[in-house]
């Protein structure tokens, strides 16, 4: 990309402004600190030079479509509807910024309250902000706000939210007063008797993942009971979004907020990122809410129209008193999830949420079945859930690895008390063959190892 | 013709996506009716439904693909569509996280030169490349400024932040625990060193500072203020939004800050994407290192190759800020532009993107008030103070300028300017554009000595009229139901 | 504010794209000063300068993606973006015509796919996925005929083409040196039978007939007309433009047509482009078969391996009608269309166009004259009769339906209709978009009627008002200079 | 991609109609031809299911890009901005239809006035069409114009013309009663000696290709002082349409019409097409050129504004009468070489066509100097020159490709008087590693036939 001027301009403008070269407008800067010497960086690229040195990057990298993959664990690969690239990727949603001019910003504006409103129905709460930088912080602000709403800072988490969640609202609550307490999972569900033991007044509310780390679904309306009764907020977490399109969703739960990650709903898994949060919470909080929010009022002339509001809570505004400093969001992948959730909508959500549940299910027992892999918990599930292999699990994830399949995640990296144990992910990109074929390859790198050790 | 909801082109039964068919058989045994859910109330439309929508309120917008916009402290640039390009290769989109070190070296590649290059570009050791935007960035930075200081035993509680602050420095603070102090600016728009001078105390953890700063103007005691905060054993924080104009110019670093954030969809052409997503890594001196998030990506020889891996061996560190390792598609936008650029072209981007703003700042001084009247850096603070007096406020300014084909400048902000229009053009227009935003500033400080109530009605020529604020303040109305 | 010429936003000397430097030395021994040029008047712009100018151009357009779109007689339907998606892999746009067989098995394979299900959909024997566009398909089947007749050593010197045909089967028939011979239209909207009879003879070398005819009518004698010109030994063509309606109801073929093609980029999804590019595939029967243009793709076993070659062993074809092998990108939307639909998709396709032109026809019979009241197929034609009464005019309504957020129907075609409206939804549009465009229609009735003025003024919402066409036709400006 | 009716809308549409099935509509084609049976397809794919078979496909094709290639014959490849299909692929451009309605289609219409404009500059001609299929038709539609002119029929083409288009014009020619004389060829170059001896007062038109398909440039001032002495019109073909970045166009030599290929400008090879032709023409002829013309004009108020016009020509007015069939034509790519020729812009084109040309000589004198090719003539070229190959070239090619390099075009499938000549084509993609790499694989599979032949 070269800049516009060309040397003739940038003597006008110079002379305009009564210099004689571009480097007196740095006089302000203390000249020992001026650099004297070239950055050293790498020459510069022309397009085509930095097509085939991405291409050749790229190449370095092995794709999950040219492969088979079991991988989850937070990240999810689903179809993604081929406009939504196709739209997103328009010069008007994509270069825009932050909509503060409403009038100009109609687009941006009415796609985001779209969004919200989505979300909301799709988790079965009434109002969600303008999307939040991933899942984890979500959750993470979701414990402040909290913490804000019942007054209280100590807030009990479910070991089965997802591990890098937890790691990061423990980050997040060094900054805060928050404190951190973990329930304990039984039989891969959070153990409500040791909620029930474990609340105290100084309780700020509870924290559960459902479906959880280890994709069993939680019994959330056990734990809306409890905190009901003790007046807390019951905070879910979200990390497959698409299970709501056949799960009772939490908001019909009792949940109170709902932080969630979007990535499943029209984005790529991207190595981890751009992915997209959210937060969505019951109308009486919305003012508790942190980042943008868009909402739906009227012009000049009466008709309807969008606007960023309650922007009261905001830090442009609000400063060191904001409910939270998020400037920056993720709006065009907020755009996205409504794209998919529009284009999928009612019926299309419904039948992919469907085909995961089916496979995964069909997987579960086509495994426990033909191989040596034996299911970890007893709980319900939706496309997810952890196996015990007979081996070092690391050891079978590489010889899998060499027939061409992603066997799961090694569940031991976060939870040592799980060693040889792997998280499976089916979703309705994968197929029976692919099923079958994860059956006959482990019973091979099974065997295989029976064998050598003995 | 504004597009009707999305809620309201729904037709029940409709469907707009079609799935492979199902091909393993039914679990029978299946949810119960505690388990399953009644109804989904998401809209049913077509595809063809689906894309007109999208496609029509993409026009409604005003972007850096139609249209100049100048919104200070925001740094829209062009944003080169070979980056959507590059980012769009399988091999990166189609990563999973969790993916085994051996199948992306290329990722990890991308991100350790990244890394690199940013560390050069700012005058740091070593860099982040985790947090999502600025304000994260932020927030990253002063919780390892407070892990420094409980590893050291040091208790301060403060952060100091000037007046002329972008609003997440301060709200950043609070969020790490810390007393915010604000610190007045003098009459150049730099620093009140006496202030800063009084502020300061072994209970100040840290001095947020950008600069150049939010007026656009490069505070020229920075040396004195970085020598202040030292001396009191205090960490100075550089809020590298606006880095542009310095780039190749000079560096944070050098000037003594310890911490720094840079916003990858500023000065790195990451585009916006309507409000995000960004990318704010940030970067250290060597003695903050033990501190940063987790993973660092490095490099070893792996039997005679090179081979990249995430390191989390830091057991200082603050932990993860956020899940997995930063918007990693935006790390391949950013490292392309560094690339694309080189070290001359980064250098070029500075004194242009300076060079314009100065231009503009010429041009219109003589018709809006110029509170700084100094040479500036990449953008220039105005105030509607003259058109006050004839009932015309910056925001009618603002809704004005819609008229004349251009998105608005930044409007009151920073704070401390009454009636603030903050312009900063970037180095990616041309002339022709100046002139013709010039132009439009002009003719509008006329209008609003002539005809102040045409510029108060605008704009006229939007798909709505000026929106009523306050009634959607009142009676929040944020989901559809 | 319609946007300025590229060439009024070039400034000397700027710059828009970077190629990587020159990596050899240069040829001293250039050009001599007779060879090289001096001047290179082309404009001088950067990217962004470009990228918003074609934005912004692009805005000012109607279009699927925008607008209900119901011009008849081009079935301008829905385009899926999954096919834009499949054309752009690299796998196919960056082939070359000329690389080795065994490099490009996948490309012809697709063809081959193409060429059979072709001919399963229009009944024919053998497709040639050459021509470019229908017009360009028509030229291919007629010279084909007229290779045929040679090769028979006959001598025929006419073509029969309707009055209600399109006006490139005139003009194409003239371009292959055929005597053009019009069939007038008979009460039902027809082949008057008589004429016909009485216009045929042994100098007749082919009938050129769209079936559904241009007034979306289906010819119910077609058998008897099939009958009727094999029978003096001329040969049926049909112009599949209007194969919509019909797809998997019935096919060209078993009605007796011998030479067919179709528009990819009608039918088959194929985006318009604003004009083209399209692809009008062409299919014979059997004994047409050794006229067809070459290449044709073929199938065989090579070492038990499935082959694709691409065949142009026939010594009688009429020879080649375009470099290479056609619009291939093209060829891979139509194919991916297809599959995407399968036999039932096909048939539903059909039907439902049928279903929403009738439905619109029975709505707006009312308001409009419908000089055909009968069942239509995929389209129909209305007439400005009444309104012309008035003083508005076909093109006034046209012009009006702007200010309606509708793209107007075609007008003034088929010809022997008075102030046409030729109306063709397409079925990828709900009965809420034709319920909206009906209801446009009415009130633009109403309005013809009691404020005529106002729709012979329209449009007023477009970027520009309604063109000087006499202006641009006496004085010809088609460069700018 | 699924239809927007739902069975209840469907059955109250009907009765709207006063029917109880679809297939009433049908009822007035010929029951016996109405389709008993499912029409025999494949069956019916999901967009996911599509995208995995159409990326099978285009696994088992060797793209360009992965390989070395120095194959031209009239396709060529250049760096193609990615501005281009960025801003080609917006639904407003793709999905909008010829601009008969001119007020809804301004876009469309002052892109392609643009492309007008740009194509003249480049070619040094006064009007242009708003583009033709490819450059074979635009050719051959310029001959029946040339007969048109000149009220002859008979024209002379050189064999230096692209055999494809010699082809075509040939096929076209069957229509018409155009009749064609081969102009034969000395050292690469139309024999202008010859020429003045064939020219005769049946002569309607003489067309040269320059660059010519061997890459030599001809000499056009001679052929057209040829024709000027004759009052014939001279027709230039144009292959490479960059190459008059630098070469003096055909509108100052004295060509009357320049018909091309546009392929060149930011179009794709894509196995032959789509690419994009048009014809060019001195003012005097507009009125004869085939195809769309869009011209500027005022709208009501007196602004500037474009619309199709001289649509008197066209067939849809003038039916049988009409310059050409032509409807639908390239448009699209025609506005993807208007986007090319802006972006690259003077200083661009100018050095995209040095490029070529410096690049190409130097694989030309190297490959001289370091293989025991031969160069085949000695006229000057653009980019690209046939050699001679000690072998059959059938042969080199063959084992070339197995050392991953596409040498060249065998020139003896269209001149079996050149057996063992190969046309090789040097563009700026190649690279000065490309060429030397050519030199040496050439060696080693020359060496090594030399060897099996003792
Ligand atoms: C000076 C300054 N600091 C910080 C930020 C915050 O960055 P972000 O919006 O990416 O969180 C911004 C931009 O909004 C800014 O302009
Ligand atoms: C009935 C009919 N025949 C022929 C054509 C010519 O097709 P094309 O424009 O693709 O050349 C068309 C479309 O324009 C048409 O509608």
């Amino acid at each position: 990309m070269i800049l516009p001027h060309t040397e003739s301009e940038i003597k006008e403008m110079l002379s305009a402004l009564g210099l004689s070269s571009l480097e007196e407008m740095f006089y302000d800067i203390p000249e020992k600190t001026r650099l004297k010497r070239p950055l050293n960086l790498p020459p510069k690229m022309s397009e085509a030079e930095l097509r085939k040195q991405f291409k050749q990057l790229a190449g370095k990298n092995h794709p999950l479509s040219d492969q088979i993959s079991f991988l989850g664990a937070g990240v999810y690969r689903h179809h993604i509807p081929a406009i939504i690239p196709a739209l997103i990727s328009r010069g008007e949603f994509a270069t825009a910024y932050t909509p503060y001019q409403a009038e100009a910003s109609q687009g941006t504006l009415q796609a985001i309250y779209e969004y919200q409103s989505l979300i909301c129905k799709l988790v079965g709460m009434e109002a969600a902000n303008a999307s939040h930088y991933d899942g984890a912080t979500a959750l993470a602000e979701a414990g402040f706000m909290a913490a804000d709403i019942s007054q209280k800072n100590e807030i009990l988490i479910s070991r089965g939210v997802h591990p890098h969640y937890r790691q990061v609202i423990q980050t997040y609550s060094k900054g805060g007063e928050i404190s951190l307490m973990e329930l304990p999972l039984i039989e891969g569900e959070t153990a409500i008797q040791e909620a029930e033991k474990m609340v105290s007044p100084k309780t700020a509310g509870i924290i559960l993942q459902s479906p959880n780390f280890f994709g069993c679904l939680e019994n959330i309306l056990a734990f809306s009971e409890l905190c009901r009764k003790n007046k807390i907020p019951l905070i879910i977490s979200v990390n497959e979004p698409l299970a709501y399109g056949i799960l009772k969703p939490p908001g019909e739960l009792g949940a109170d907020i709902v932080a969630g990650e979007g990535q499943s709903l029209g984005i790529p898994t991207s190595f981890g990122g751009p992915h997209v949060g959210f937060i969505a919470v019951k109308q009486q909080h919305i003012r508790k809410l942190p980042g943008r929010l868009v909402g739906m009022t009227l012009d000049k002339s009466g008709k309807p129209a969008f606007t960023l509001t309650l922007q009261a809570r905001e830090q442009h505004i609000r400063r060191e008193k904001a409910s939270s400093n998020i400037c920056t969001n993720q709006s065009l992948c907020a755009v996205a999830n409504a794209i998919y959730l529009s284009v999928l909508g009612k019926q299309g959500v419904q039948e992919a949420a469907w085909q995961c549940y089916h496979k995964a299910h069909y997987a579960f027992h086509e495994w426990e079945k033909e191989t040596g892999l034996t299911p970890l918990f007893k709980a319900k599930f939706f496309h997810e859930f952890a196996m015990q292999i007979p081996i070092q699990s690391e050891k079978f994830l590489k010889e899998m690895k060499k027939h061409g399949i992603l066997a799961g995640y090694p569940i031991e990296i976060d939870y040592p008390e799980f060693p040889g144990g792997i998280l499976l992910t089916i979703t309705e990109v994968n197929t029976k063959e692919e099923i079958l074929d994860f059956s006959k390859k482990a019973q091979k790198v099974l065997d295989l190892q029976k064998c050598l050790n003995h | 013709m504004p597009e009707p909801l999305i809620f309201e082109k729904s037709s029940p039964e409709r469907k707009g996506y079609l799935f492979p068919s199902l091909d393993v058989p039914i679990f029978e045994n299946s949810l119960s009716s505690e388990a399953a859910r009644e109804d989904l109330p998401l809209p049913e439309l077509s595809e063809l439904d689906v894309v007109r929508h999208f496609t029509r309120l993409s026009q409604e917008n005003f972007s850096i693909d139609t249209h100049f916009y100048p919104l200070g402290s925001c740094t829209m640039k062009y944003n080169p569509k070979i980056h959507d390009e590059l980012a769009s290769l399988s091999g990166f989109s189609d990563l999973h996280p969790f993916q085994p070190e051996d199948q992306v070296q290329g990722a990890l590649e991308i991100m350790f030169q990244l890394q690199n290059l940013l560390a050069e570009i700012t005058g740091m050791d070593s860099i982040s490349l985790e947090p999502a935007a600025g304000a994260h960035g932020e927030f990253t930075g002063l919780l390892m400024v407070q892990a420094y200081f409980k590893d050291k035993k040091e208790s301060r509680r403060q952060v100091l932040v000037p007046d002329s602050s972008h609003g997440t420095n301060p709200a950043t603070a609070a969020m790490a625990g810390y007393e915010v102090v604000q610190i007045p600016s003098n009459s150049r728009g730099g620093v009140e060193l006496e202030s800063l001078k009084q502020s300061l105390s072994e209970n100040v953890a840290a001095l947020m500072l950008t600069n150049p700063n939010t007026l656009g103007l490069f505070d020229e005691n920075i040396l004195e203020i970085t020598r202040l905060v030292h001396e009191k054993g205090g960490i100075l924080y550089y809020d590298g939004a606006n880095l542009n104009p310095i780039l190749g110019i000079a560096r944070p670093g050098d000037f003594g800050f310890d911490v720094v954030h840079v916003n990858l969809h500023k000065t790195f052409t990451i585009p916006h994407g309507g409000g995000g997503p960004g990318a704010g890594p940030v970067g250290v001196k060597k003695f903050l290192e033990p501190y940063l998030p987790v993973p660092i990506v490095k490099k070893k020889k792996n039997s005679g190759q090179e081979w990249y891996y995430l390191d989390d061996h830091y057991p200082k560190s603050i932990g993860k800020i956020k899940a997995y390792y930063g918007n990693f598609l935006h790390l391949v936008r950013g490292l392309a532009y560094i690339l694309s650029q080189g070290a001359e072209g980064l250098k070029r981007i500075a004194e242009l993107s300076v060079l314009n703003a100065n231009y503009m700042k010429e041009a219109l001084k003589k018709y809006y008030d110029l509170p700084y009247d100094r040479m500036c850096q990449h953008e220039f603070v105005l105030s509607a103070k003259k058109q006050k007096a004839y009932g015309v406020k910056a925001s009618d300014i603002a809704k004005r300028l819609l008229d004349y084909g251009f998105h608005p400048p930044t409007i009151y902000f920073p704070l401390i300017v009454e009636e603030a229009l903050m312009i900063e053009p970037t180095e990616t227009e041309s002339r022709e554009m100046l002139d013709k935003f010039i132009r439009a500033m002009i003719q509008i400080a006329e209008e609003a000595e002539k005809n102040p109530s045409l510029v108060k009605g605008a704009p006229y020529t939007t798909p709505i009229s000026r929106v009523d604020e306050v009634l959607a303040a009142r009676k929040p109305n944020l989901c559809w139901c």
